[in-house]
Formats: structure tokens, C-alpha cells, sequence
């Protein structure tokens, strides 16, 4: 199924801005809120792992129900997961589009990387510290 | 330290009574000696002009709204981009430069201190951040006072000590040299998206008028000895018919000093304007000159404008929207809690605009029609008039009635109909122009005593040598040297030190920040007056203590000492 | 005369250049001309092959020949005013910017900012043109005032931004936001578009595909018949755009 | 030992009123300040020392071996890459920007990814706004378009807007009407008196609606328009006009949704049409504590905010040229120092991926997302808790920071003067 993923900030997010590789971010950071009814038709329930894909990647995030939201959207907070598919076009503008990445969404059982794994993914040395 | 002499300079120091005496000024850390040894180092003049440093008692160089002048406009910044070259900084900009690109460019010019025109207190700490980054100037604020409620309060309540204690108060806190008015009531009035129209017109909520709070302040002002006077932007600025206004302020100002001016009145072009609306502007000069003539307690500056383009930039907000719904080009606009307010807009003043023709021929009017030129200050209200860098060409029009033709042929046929400037034959002379931009800014300032605007030993080792021989120049006819001599010194020297040779700045610069601190009774302290202090922490965003500029913000502070007659 | 640049390998080719030097009259005086790479001045001949053929007594007799690894060059064209510019494939961004007159040709696609500005004469784009195509600059009041830029390709957003003068024909589709801004001159679309004109105060746009999302505040006012690639077609006139003064013209294909 | 009015270092808002308890070089109590004050003040994770990337691993090196070695890295690049700098001081600030020069940097801070299309709008047609203050005495009317100020400035409401009295507003939640215009429901919206959800992508022509509405236009607006009624455009635009003081707060939502600047330009020119009505004024939300000051300190020494460029020697400035994001998706840069800011966290997936290219040095008190990309980090004192500087708020107002207690690390402001330095030194300048 096709979504628009929006993304923007949480307090929790904001909260352990300085703290990136801990637990407590990462749960934030790979929370994939979504209506519940888009829920029920991918047939997950919350906390369930799924995998988001667009043309520029794919993470595994944890799914989460929202209220907020309207069918076909979803949202994470900013970060380093949600940026694993945004594209970097800008249009001549600076700005990429962080609110408007188009993704499709299905079920995994893979895990949800950590911060220093998507960072190694990207070709970085992961630093234990 | 071995000292400088200055050989063979044609020197006019009106302040010393100097006009143009071939003699050598000698100088030794940083001041002006009577002789130096023979080791000192010498700059031969050869015959040139030499004058105290410039000094520019109205410019817009420093702080949040000079900032976002910049920031709004990249168009404005490729027009005059440099790079870095020897101990020059990169700059950007043409109206608005950078801070050290207006920095070079006074150098260049000749001028070693300059005012900024308007710092609403609660931003302070921006401007002493650009002054430190204007390294080749001594620098002062203007402290805006135009819509402070405290001030406000203490007018309504007639209370003229309370007021002098708020201004005691603010100038320490913030590091400000003398009290601005913009606008008076009409920036709190803008809070709410109106304005006032007259001196007589009542501020909504407070119930005062401009002239009280005029007429407040002088009386504060004196109470506290400041150096300078009070700096007023009259109200109804750009209007046509606001001449009446200008009288009706001028009619306002008491004689109570006798060093200096009880009211300086800042680029009174703006405010010189007959009429009722843009289609019948005409020039209101003769009318303002006679007053200030008729009135040697107030001076004033020209607010000339020059064909071209810059950008406006005023704490007057009400004034810049009604430039905007003008010109519809952009518009920013910055109200300031509690305090003043700010507007910028981008003009360009046309010789094909009727309306700026007129403008252009007041400002030279004010200068021709003032029969003293220390009551007339030559500036451009920078850059609101036009960049300072016009400053020579302003010169060259005051000294050259042949100029003014040639320029008075290229524009708007009809100005004659509404302006005198045809009429008037006056060229000023060499010594006029040395009092016109530095001593009589030195003197309207109050900064003599510490040594600004002369040569005298002692004074301040600020001195600019142009590469001008007044013994061989007709400047009525020769104004294209007069011009380019002014624009370029051979020499700038601050405090003792060659800063710039030829138009290039050749060492890094240390500037001071000079300011006012008015020593007042206990009873008068509002650090300790509960009221204020409640008021303080009720209606402004920011902490009382937060608030005061701290001492590492002014490296190289000048503080001028005065005892309040409370 | 007719100068060929053809560039050299170099050791970190992302790293643009930036070649404003590059223009006609520069190569009518056999001057030392400088490029940027990066940060380092580099003599023109360190980053190409130079060759020259032929006299020339004007700029409008010099034709410069770009090949090779040309899509990282910046600024090529800026502020020309005479002779002719032939990139054979593609062209940095900043192609053209105010330049006023002369013409530049380009075999491959341009990236953003082709003919920023432009005051006079002609560019042609084969390929695609990147965002801000016949845009204007940051900030500054009007965008290109006269001379034509022709791309027969497609062009990313914000094609002819601030246009006031000249012409602008866009063969293929425009992205988001084509006209924005528009004070004056003709843009002509040859395909689809998304938002086209918004907040226009004057000139024409004529768009011969489909208008996507096209905003709320344009008023109808009639049809008429316009003439592209010798078909005629009839176009939905609206006037706007009225959230401001809204005197501008879009001519929708019907 | 207590210190009163001490300011957040963590968003915009910049609070100055926080009463801080200090005890053995750590904060162990804060009052009055929001959750993301409290995590950022009494936060006990920092980085001990410089570390280095050695083939694989990583190893501990003294601060001066870091210096000389992010000195020798900046001067071997042909297009080094500064950015970052919202995080910390004006002063630090300062010597970045003379550094960029001194090397021909291009110099970038993080409204790249914020407030940069709000610049670019400011940019095109200019900025009627005001501080906070004004606001908070006289707005008898909010809007909260695509901002979440619970989430993002927990203060703001309280402080400025919502539920701040002030002079001229004496029970603020009362006489205020606060309307949030976003794409969803969040927490700041489930307060307004009024909510417009608007579908994603939709604000420009929204916007565009409002403004022929204020206009006297409004008949030509169709029933809906991206999924707004136009009985509420109508309710809105009456509202505003109805307004004594009216100001409007945006975020992200405008600046990084489709149209990006124009977004921001069209709300500018809304605000503008409002004031031929009323009094009405328009801020950005801005994000980082001193990113305004980050746009101030730019501007004043190379007469742009940010994404500027010095390679040939002269100030450059063009946002999706000389930005970040778009230098870094290109590959353009050959060596980048990040400065307070985590690209690596905050950059889409491509930047990130030539961070990990090229030599990387960060100078931050964190390990953070970019500490996996780069070669090298120098950890330094936070501002605002062990070392003090200038900020800048997000309506412009300056406030010196304070330091909390004398710590055993450095400050931005020395590490980058003593890199500067020695960049000088090789220069020979």
C-alpha cells in the first residue's frame, strides 16, 4: 500500500535529542504512527514491525496507531529512520521534502536497526562510547 | 612608542579656530602632542587637506534593523561584493554593507567616529555585537526612548525625574549614548496599526501627546547633563505638509545649553515638505531654515537623498508601511515590546520622479538656506537618504553652484515650480564643509571634551588627509577632484595609527564604544524601585536581569561620566 | 574564430567549476583566463584543452565549443553579450545568467538556473532545464527582462520566475510553480504543469497540456484560439492571479 | 548552589527564566522550564575526549592532535563544507564565518533544513513581524500555521500567545482566539478554538484563498478548496480583519511541504493584505535555540544568512546551490566540519552517505548519529550550562546565555579560534 509520510516533532523526540543511541530515542525515532483502519488492512496491530520502502530506501520501523492522522498518511518523528527515505532533491530550494516522501509499507519480522546501524549503513565506523 | 608627525598639512580645524594654516600636528599614543622627537615617524602632507576624522552624528550601520536590511536583501548584497584581501575582511552590499564593509568604506572616506541612529534598548546586545565587527570607527547609539511606557507613565504623571531616571537607568543598562526619539508616541501607536499626525495628537492608551513626551525629555536630558541633546526624528515623516509639523517641534525646544543644542533634529529634509498630498509636494526649506536660523538651540542634519537606489530603514514603522503600500515592493517590519518599533523597505529614488526631485533639492537647501553651518550637519541619514559613500558628491554640490546646474538640467523639468533650490547661488567654502562633517557633529554630539572633531593637543590622534591642495582647487569648478578627494584619503589615522592609505585599509582596527553613564541619587535607582521592577517582569518577555548589556560586550567601552542634577 | 574547450580528467571531478570567464569576449584577447575548482584559481588551460581556430576581430565572431565532462561547469555564458556558446552535452547551472545578448546552445540538458536574469539574446536547451529556469535572482524585484529561452525538453520548478520581459517556451512539461511570480513576457508550456502561476501580476502564460491543481484564485474570462506547432487550439482564458493585483493572463488548452 | 534566570538552551523561545540547581559541576534540579529544558539541562552524557576513526575503529587522541589535524584537513579540501552552528554561541558563530573566508568554506547552518525557505520568502517580499512581547500584551488573536508548539516549543502558548497575560490582555485564555491551521490534529490543535485541517500540499492555495477573501475577492472561491470549507476561508478571514492584533506563527509544516518558499511568501503577503485592516504580524517558529543568531552573526560579517559560498574569495549566496543538502547530495565537498548540529541524523539518507566519504570532523558534546560518519570528534562545553555566549531568540532578541559552573571542557568559541589559528598560520596570512 502507498502512503505519504510526513514527518515533524515530538517531545519525546526533542527529549532525547542528545541522546541518539539510546533505546528510549530509538523507539521514538522508529515510531510509525498510521491510522488504524490502514492498520487493519496491512493487518498489523501496534508494535508490529514494518518494513517502509521508498525510491530512496528501506527501514524497519514499529507501527503505531495515531488519531491525529487521515487514511494514507503516516508520520515519524524527524530523524535518522524517517531520513533513511527521504529523497535529497530540493528543488533549487535547500529543502528537501521531509513532509510529502511517498512509501509503501509491509509487514517484516526483521528488526528494528539502531542508530549506529543505519549510520554503518551509510558507510560510517559505528563508535561504542 | 615614538611618535607621528604629520608634515606640511593644510590644516582645517574649526574647533581651534584653524582654517587652513600649513602646519605639522604631532602625535603620540594615540593623542595629539605639541612635538615629538626626532624618531618619529613622518608623513609628509604635502600641501593637502587635513581635518579632524569625520564624524557622522546619524548613520544606520549597527544593529537589528541594519541586520535585516542586509538579510532581506541578497540583491542588495552582490552589489558590492570584495574579497578578502590582506587584513580586509570579505563585505557584500551596496546600501546596506556588511559591518566591515561599511567599516572600510568610512575609513576610506576619511571618518573615524560615527552614531548609530536608533537602538531600541531591548536589543542592545545586537548592536555592541556589530560595533565590535566595525572595527576603524568609534562608535555610539542612539538609545530609542520614542514609545517606552515608562517614559510614558512618567510623562502623563508630569513627573520629569521620574523620567531622567528611566533614562539614566536604560543608557546604563544598555550601554546607549543619548536619547533618540523617532516618531514620538507614533511607534506605540503603530502597536496597534495606527499612528499620530501631530504634536498635539493624543497616543492611544496613555493618554500624552508627542510634545509632551518632547518637551519631557529635553528637561530629563538637561536634569541628567548628558553630552548630547535629545535626537528627535520628528513626527509625520515623508508627509506632505509635515512641515508644520517640524515648526511646531522646533517651537518646542527650550534654550538650556550653552556648550551645545537643546534639540537636534535629524535629516530634516524628510520633514521640510509643503503640500497636501504627492501630487502638490513642494519644498518647505526656506520656512525650516528661517526657524533654525532664528533658533540657535537647535541643529540639525540634512536626511539629503541622492538619485539611485538603497534601502530605508527607520525605527519609524508606521511611516516605512505607508513607503510600502507606495512602492509595493517588500516590506519588513520589527515592533519592539514595550519600546519602539522598525520598518525597512528597498527604495530608488528617480530623477524622473517629480516627488524625488523635490526631496533631492531640500536637502541641499537646508544646507544652503542655514546660514551657520554648525547648526547644519551634513549626513544622508545613511542609508535612508542614500549610502554614506555619497557623501563627496554631496559635498561637491554644496561647494559648486556649476554642479548643482548640471544636475538641476538632468532632472524633472518641474521641480523648478516647486522648489527654491534654483534660486540660490550660496557655495560653501572649504571651512564650512570641515564644520559640516566633523566639528559641528562633534560639538551637536558633546564629544569634544573627550576629544573628538579637533587637533588640539590632547584631542583624539583622529585625523584624515585628502588627497586635495585647496591653494590650487576652484572647487565651484573643479568638483570631479573635489569629489574624488573625498572619497579617498591619502592617510587615515585613529587614535595615532595609520588605519588607511589611499583607500585601502591596511591594519585590522580597534574601535571603542562610547556611551553614557548618569550618576543619580539612591532614591532614583530603578534597580531598586519596585514598581518598575513589576512592571519589568509583567510585560517584558525577557528577565530584568537578563536584560543590561554586559561589560564584554564593549572591549574597548568609553564611558562619559555625568552627575544628574536630581 | 571558434575556441573548443574540451575538458581534462580530473582528480575529484564532483567539485564544480566555476566559469564566468567563460564568454566570447574573453578569448578576443588572448588573455590568462582564470576558472575556479572549488576553492583554487586554476589557469583555464589546467582543466582543458584549449584550441583555436580562425581570427575573429569582434566578440560576435567568437564561437566557444564546450565538450567533454561539461555538466559540472557553473556560469558559463554570465553576463555574455556578443558571439555564440555551443555546449555539446550538458551545462552546470548558472548557464546564461544576465547575459544580454548573443546565444548559447546546449546539446544536453542544463541544470538550474539557465538564463537567470537574462536581459537579451537566445539560449536552446535540447535536453531538460533544471529548477528556476529563466528565473530570477534572490531577492531582487524583476526576473528576465528580454531574450528568449527555448528548452525542448522538460523543466523543473519554478520555470520562469519573476519573468517580466522576453520569452520563455518550455517544449515538454514544467514541474511545481512554473510563472510564479510573473510580471511580464510570455511563457509558453508545451506539456503538463503543476500550479502554474501563482501570484502573477502581469503577462501571458500559455500552457498546451494539462494544468494540475490549478489554484482557486484565477477568474474565467472567455476563450480564445491560440496557434502552437501550426495546430490551433482552443484555450480557456482566466485572469489573475487575484489574490494579488491580478493582472496576468493563463491560457489553458480546453 | 542555585542560579535564577538562567536561559534554555534548547529551542527558540530561549527562556531566561529558569532557576537552576547546581551541585558538583552537574544541574540537579530545574524549574520552570518545559520537558526538553529539563532533559537538556540535567543531561549526563557527554563525550570524555576527542576520538579518531582508524581504519575501523575508533581511538582516543589528545584535543591538540585533533585541532592540528582538523586544521591540515580543512586546508588540504578544494571545497570544504562548514555547517551546523545553531547549537552554539554567536561568538563561536563569528570565528566560523572569518574561518569559512580564510579557507574559501561554504558555510551552512541548520535553517538549511528549517527556517531556510522562510529566508527565501523574507527575501522576496520582506517581513512584517515583531517580538514576542508585543504579542504576548496586545494579540487578541493567534494562528498556528503548520506549527505544533506543544511538541516542538512547549513554552510558546504560555510564555507568548495562548495563555500569556499582558497589558493589554488581562485574561489572556479568554480574550484570545488561537486558530491552528495544519495538514493533521496534534496536541496544539485539540487548544485552538478553531482548526483547519488542510490537505497535505494545500496550503499555497489556501493561502492564495484567504488572501482574495481579505481582498474582497471572495466570491470567485469554490466550496472547498484543498479540503477546507469556504465557510470556514470566510470564518477565518473575518476572524483575522476582526482582529485588534493578529499574529501569525508558522513552522515546518509551510516550510517544507510543496512550494516550500512560496508557501511562506504567500502567508507574508497575507499578513501584509491584513494590515491595510489591521494590525497583524507573521514569525517563524524557529528551532534551534541560536539558529536566529546563527542567521544574524552570517549576515552581519558576509551580508547573507546561510548556505554561503567564499570559494572565489567573495561572498556567495544561492539556497539549493550553496546549501548543504544540495552540496552534499552532489558529492561536491571533499571535507566537512560539523559544528553543534547532527546531519547524519537530520539529512536525508544520500547526505549522509558522503559524510562517510569524505573526512568528517565534528566538534560537538554528544555522541550522535554524525559521530558514526565522521573521522573525527572533538567533544566541547554546552553552552548555556558550561559555557556562555550569545543568542539570538527567534524574534531577534539577543540574550547572553549563562554559564552554570566552570567544567573541565573547552568551548566551541576556543577550539574553533585555536583551528583558526592555525589555518592563519598556514595560510601565512
Amino acid at each position: 500500500m502507498r502512503f505519504v509520510l510526513n514527518t515533524g516533532r515530538t517531545i519525546r523526540q526533542g527529549s532525547y535529542v542528545e541522546r541518539k543511541n539510546s533505546p528510549v530515542y530509538r523507539e521514538e525515532a522508529a515510531s510509525l504512527h498510521m491510522d488504524r483502519v490502514d492498520m487493519l488492512d496491512l493487518e498489523i496491530e501496534e508494535g508490529s514491525h514494518v518494513r517502509v520502502k521508498s525510491d530512496q530506501g528501506a527501514v524497519v520501523m514499529v507501527a503505531r496507531p495515531a488519531d491525529g492522522l487521515v487514511r494514507g498518511e503516516v508520520f515519524v518523528c524527524l530523524g535518522p529512520y524517517a531520513n533513511f527515505l527521504v529523497n535529497p532533491e530540493t528543488h533549487g530550494t535547500g529543502m528537501p521534502d521531509f513532509k510529502t516522501t511517498v512509501v509503501t509499507i509491509e509487514p517484516t519480522t526483521d528488526p528494528v536497526p539502531t542508530v549506529r546501524e543505519l549510520m554503518e549503513q551509510c558507510g560510517g565506523v559505528g563508535y561504542e562510547g | 612608542m615614538t611618535g607621528l608627525l604629520v608634515k606640511n598639512a593644510y590644516v582645517i580645524d574649526p574647533l581651534s579656530g584653524v582654517n587652513g594654516e600649513i602646519m605639522d600636528i604631532a602625535i603620540r599614543d594615540g593623542k595629539i602632542v605639541e612635538e615629538v622627537g626626532s624618531g618619529a615617524v613622518v608623513i609628509d602632507a604635502g600641501g593637502c587637506l587635513t581635518l579632524p576624522g569625520g564624524i557622522d552624528s546619524h548613520s544606520h550601520v549597527c544593529g537589528t534593523k541594519v541586520n535585516f536590511g542586509r538579510y532581506m536583501s541578497p540583491e542588495d548584497m552582490r552589489a558590492g561584493r570584495t574579497a578578502r584581501k590582506g587584513v580586509m575582511h570579505v563585505t557584500s552590499g551596496y546600501s546596506v554593507p556588511t559591518t566591515f564593509g561599511n567599516s572600510y568604506r568610512y575609513s576610506s572616506m576619511g571618518y573615524t567616529t560615527v552614531l548609530e541612529g536608533a537602538m531600541a534598548p531591548l536589543e542592545a546586545r545586537h548592536t555592541h555585537e556589530e560595533f565590535t565587527a566595525t572595527p576603524h570607527q568609534d562608535m555610539l547609539a542612539n538609545t530609542l526612548f520614542d514609545g517606552n511606557w515608562s517614559i510614558m507613565e512618567a510623562v502623563r504623571d508630569k513627573d520629569v525625574k521620574r523620567a531622567a531616571a528611566v533614562v539614566a537607568w536604560t543608557l546604563a543598562a544598555v550601554k546607549g549614548f543619548a536619547i533618540k526619539l523617532t516618531n514620538p508616541g507614533g511607534t506605540e501607536a503603530w502597536g496597534w496599526g495606527e499612528d499620530v499626525h501631530s504634536i498635539r495628537d493624543e497616543v492611544p492608551h496613555f493618554g500624552v501627546t508627542p510634545a509632551e513626551i518632547i518637551e519631557t525629555m529635553i528637561q530629563a536630558n538637561e536634569l541628567l547633563n548628558l553630552p548630547h541633546s535629545v535626537h528627535i526624528h520628528c513626527n509625520n515623516l515623508g508627509v506632505p505638509g509635515n512641515y508644520q509639523t517640524t515648526l511646531d517641534t522646533i517651537g518646542l525646544a527650550p534654550d538650556l545649553n550653552r556648550e551645545r543644542q537643546s534639540l537636534y533634529l535629524t535629516h530634516v529634509q524628510f520633514h521640510s515638505y509643503g503640500g497636501s498630498t504627492w501630487k502638490d509636494i513642494c519644498s518647505k526649506s526656506e520656512e525650516v531654515a528661517r526657524a533654525v536660523n532664528a533658533r540657535p538651540q537647535v541643529a540639525i542634519d540634512m536626511g539629503q537623498i541622492m538619485f539611485g537606489r538603497t534601502t530605508t530603514m527607520t525605527a519609524d514603522g508606521p511611516m516605512e508601511f505607508k513607503l510600502y503600500m507606495l512602492h509595493h515592493n517588500k516590506w519588513s517590519n520589527h515592533d519592539v515590546e514595550l519600546e519602539t518599533g522598525s520598518g525597512i523597505i528597498p527604495v530608488y529614488y528617480s530623477r524622473k520622479s517629480l516627488v524625488n526631485c523635490v526631496m533631492w533639492a531640500i536637502g541641499l537647501e537646508l544646507a544652503l538656506l542655514t546660514k551657520n553651518p554648525w547648526q547644519c550637519m551634513l549626513a544622508t541619514d545613511n542609508p535612508n537618504g542614500a549610502p554614506f559613500v555619497k557623501y563627496p558628491e554631496i559635498i561637491a554640490l554644496l561647494m559648486s553652484r556649476k554642479l548643482r546646474e548640471y544636475e538641476m538640467k538632468a532632472i524633472d523639468p518641474r521641480t523648478e515650480h516647486f522648489v527654491p533650490l534654483f534660486a540660490i547661488d550660496r557655495e560653501l567654502d572649504w571651512y564650512e564643509i570641515a564644520v559640516m562633517t566633523r566639528a559641528a557633529q562633534a560639538k551637536a554630539l558633546g564629544i569634544t571634551r573627550i576629544g573628538k572633531g579637533h587637533l588640539a593637543p590632547g584631542a583624539e590622534a583622529d585625523i584624515a588627509i585628502y588627497p586635495l591642495k585647496p591653494d590650487e582647487l576652484d572647487p565651484a569648478v573643479d568638483y570631479q577632484q573635489v569629489m574624488a578627494g573625498f572619497a579617498k584619503t591619502s592617510y587615515t589615522i585613529k587614535r595615532g595609527r595609520v588605519v588607511a592609505r589611499d583607500g585601502e585599509v591596511i591594519v585590522e582596527g580597534a574601535n571603542s564604544t562610547i556611551w553614557t553613564r548618569a550618576e543619580v541619587p539612591p532614591e532614583f535607582d530603578l534597580n531598586k524601585d519596585p514598581e518598575f521592577v513589576k512592571k519589568f517582569e509583567q510585560y517584558y518577555t525577557v528577565r530584568m536581569r537578563n536584560y543590561p548589556v554586559q561589560d564584554i560586550y564593549l572591549p574597548r567601552g568609553v564611558s562619559i561620566r555625568t552627575e544628574a542634577s536630581l | 574564430m571558434r575556441v573548443i574547450l574540451k575538458t581534462r580528467p580530473r582528480a575529484k571531478p564532483k567539485i564544480p567549476i566555476e566559469a564566468e570567464t567563460i564568454i566570447p569576449q574573453n578569448f578576443l584577447r588572448k588573455n590568462d583566463i582564470r576558472v575556479y575548482e572549488g576553492n583554487k584559481e586554476r589557469k583555464l588551460e589546467d582543466l582543458f584543452y584549449v584550441t583555436t581556430e580562425g581570427p575573429a576581430v569582434s566578440p560576435d565572431q567568437v564561437e566557444v565549443i564546450l565538450t567533454g565532462d561539461t555538466g559540472v561547469i557553473k556560469r558559463v555564458g554570465e553576463y555574455m553579450n556578443a558571439g555564440r556558446i555551443i555546449v555539446e552535452g550538458d551545462i552546470g547551472m548558472h548557464c546564461g545568467n544576465f547575459m544580454s545578448a548573443g546565444e548559447i546552445i546546449i546539446r544536453g540538458n542544463a541544470d538550474s538556473w539557465l538564463g537567470r536574469e537574462m536581459r537579451g539574446g537566445v539560449i536552446r536547451c535540447e535536453g531538460d532545464a533544471g529548477h528556476y529556469c529563466a528565473a530570477g535572482y534572490r531577492g531582487e524585484k524583476r526576473g528576465m527582462r528580454g531574450g528568449m529561452v527555448e528548452v525542448l525538453g522538460n523543466a523543473g520548478d519554478f520555470a520562469a520566475e519573476y519573468l517580466s520581459g522576453g520569452e520563455v517556451h518550455i517544449h515538454g512539461n514544467c514541474a511545481d510553480l512554473p510563472g510564479v511570480e510573473m510580471r511580464g513576457g510570455t511563457l509558453t508550456i508545451g506539456g503538463d504543469c503543476l500550479r502554474p502561476c501563482g501570484n502573477m501580476t502581469g503577462g501571458t502564460c500559455r500552457i498546451f497540456g494539462t494544468a494540475h491543481q490549478f489554484l482557486p484564485t484565477f477568474r474565467r474570462n472567455g476563450s480564445e484560439v491560440a496557434e502552437y506547432g501550426g495546430k490551433r487550439y482552443r484555450m480557456a482564458v482566466y485572469r489573475g492571479d487575484i489574490a494579488n493585483r491580478g493582472k496576468g493572463t493563463v491560457l489553458i488548452r480546453e | 548552589m542555585k542560579v535564577e534566570d538562567v536561559v534554555c538552551p534548547f529551542c527558540g523561545c530561549l527562556c531566561d527564566d529558569l532557576v537552576v540547581e547546581v551541585e558538583n559541576n552537574r544541574v540537579t534540579s530545574v524549574e520552570n522550564g518545559c520537558t526538553l529544558a529539563n532533559e537538556k539541562l540535567m543531561e549526563d552524557h557527554r563525550l570524555k575526549n576527542p576520538i579518531r576513526r582508524e581504519r575501523g575503529s575508533w581511538k582516543d587522541v589528545s584535543y591538540d592532535a585533533a585541532i592540528q589535524e582538523t586544521a591540515e584537513i580543512l586546508l588540504d579540501a578544494d571545497r570544504p563544507l562548514l555547517y551546523g552552528w545553531s547549537g552554539t554561541h554567536g561568538e563561536a558563530q563569528s570565528v566560523g564565518v572569518h574561518l569559512a573566508e580564510l579557507l574559501g568554506a561554504v558555510i551552512d547552518n541548520t535553517s538549511t533544513v528549517c527556517h531556510g525557505p522562510s529566508i527565501l520568502a523574507i527575501q522576496e517580499v520582506g517581513h512584517p513581524g515583531c517580538t514576542l512581547g508585543q504579542v504576548k500584551n496586545r494579540a487578541d488573536v493567534i494562528v498556528y500555521w503548520g506549527a505544533n508548539p506543544i511538541d516542538a516549543h512547549p513554552r510558546h502558548m504560555s510564555r507568548y500567545t495562548t495563555y500569556a497575560d499582558g497589558f493589554f490582555v488581562k485574561d489572556a485564555f479568554k480574550e484570545r482566539k488561537v486558530i491552528v491551521i495544519d495538514v493533521r490534529k496534534t496536541e496544539s490543535s485539540a487548544v485552538a478554538n478553531e482548526f483547519v485541517k488542510v490537505d497535505q500540499g494545500g496550503d499555497y492555495a489556501v493561502l492564495s484563498a484567504l488572501r482574495a477573501i481579505v481582498r474582497g475577492k471572495g466570491d470567485l472561491i469554490p466550496v472547498k478548496v484543498a479540503g477546507v470549507t469556504r465557510e470556514q476561508l470566510f470564518r477565518v478571514a473575518d476572524i483575522c480583519k476582526n482582529a485588534k492584533f493578529g499574529a501569525i506563527f508558522f513552522g515546518l509544516g509551510l516550510t517544507m511541504s510543496p512550494g516550500k518558499n512560496k508557501n511562506i511568501r504567500n502567508a507574508i503577503e497575507l499578513t501584509e493584505e491584513l494590515n491595510r485592516h489591521t494590525k497583524f504580524t507573521i514569525s517563524p517558529m524557529r528551532g534551534h535555540w541560536n539558529v536566529y543568531g546563527s542567521n544574524e552573526v552570517f549576515t552581519w560579517i558576509s551580508g547573507y544568512p546561510y548556505a554561503v559560498d567564499f570559494a572565489r574569495g567573495i561572498a556567495f549566496y544561492n539556497p539549493g546551490e550553496t546549501t548543504s543538502v544540495d552540496i552534499l547530495r552532489r558529492g561536491e565537498c571533499d571535507a566537512c566540519l560539523v559544528v553543534a548540529s547532527d546531519p547524519g541524523a537530520h539529512f536525508p539518507r544520500a547526505c549522509a552517505e558522503h559524510l562517510a566519504r569524505i573526512p568528517t570532523v565534528q566538534i560537538d558534546p554528544h555522541v550522535n548519529a554524525t559521530t558514526h560518519l565522521a573521522t573525527l570528534q572533538i567533544p566541547v562545553a554546552v553552552t548555556g550550562i558550561d559555557a556562555e555566549g550569545t543568542a539570538y531568540r527567534m524574534d531577534g532578541v539577543p540574550i547572553r546565555t549563562r554559564k552554570l559552573y566552570e567544567g573541565t571542557y573547552p568551548s566551541d568559541l576556543e577550539i574553533l579560534g585555536k583551528i583558526y589559528a592555525r589555518v592563519k598560520e598556514a595560510k601565512g596570512s
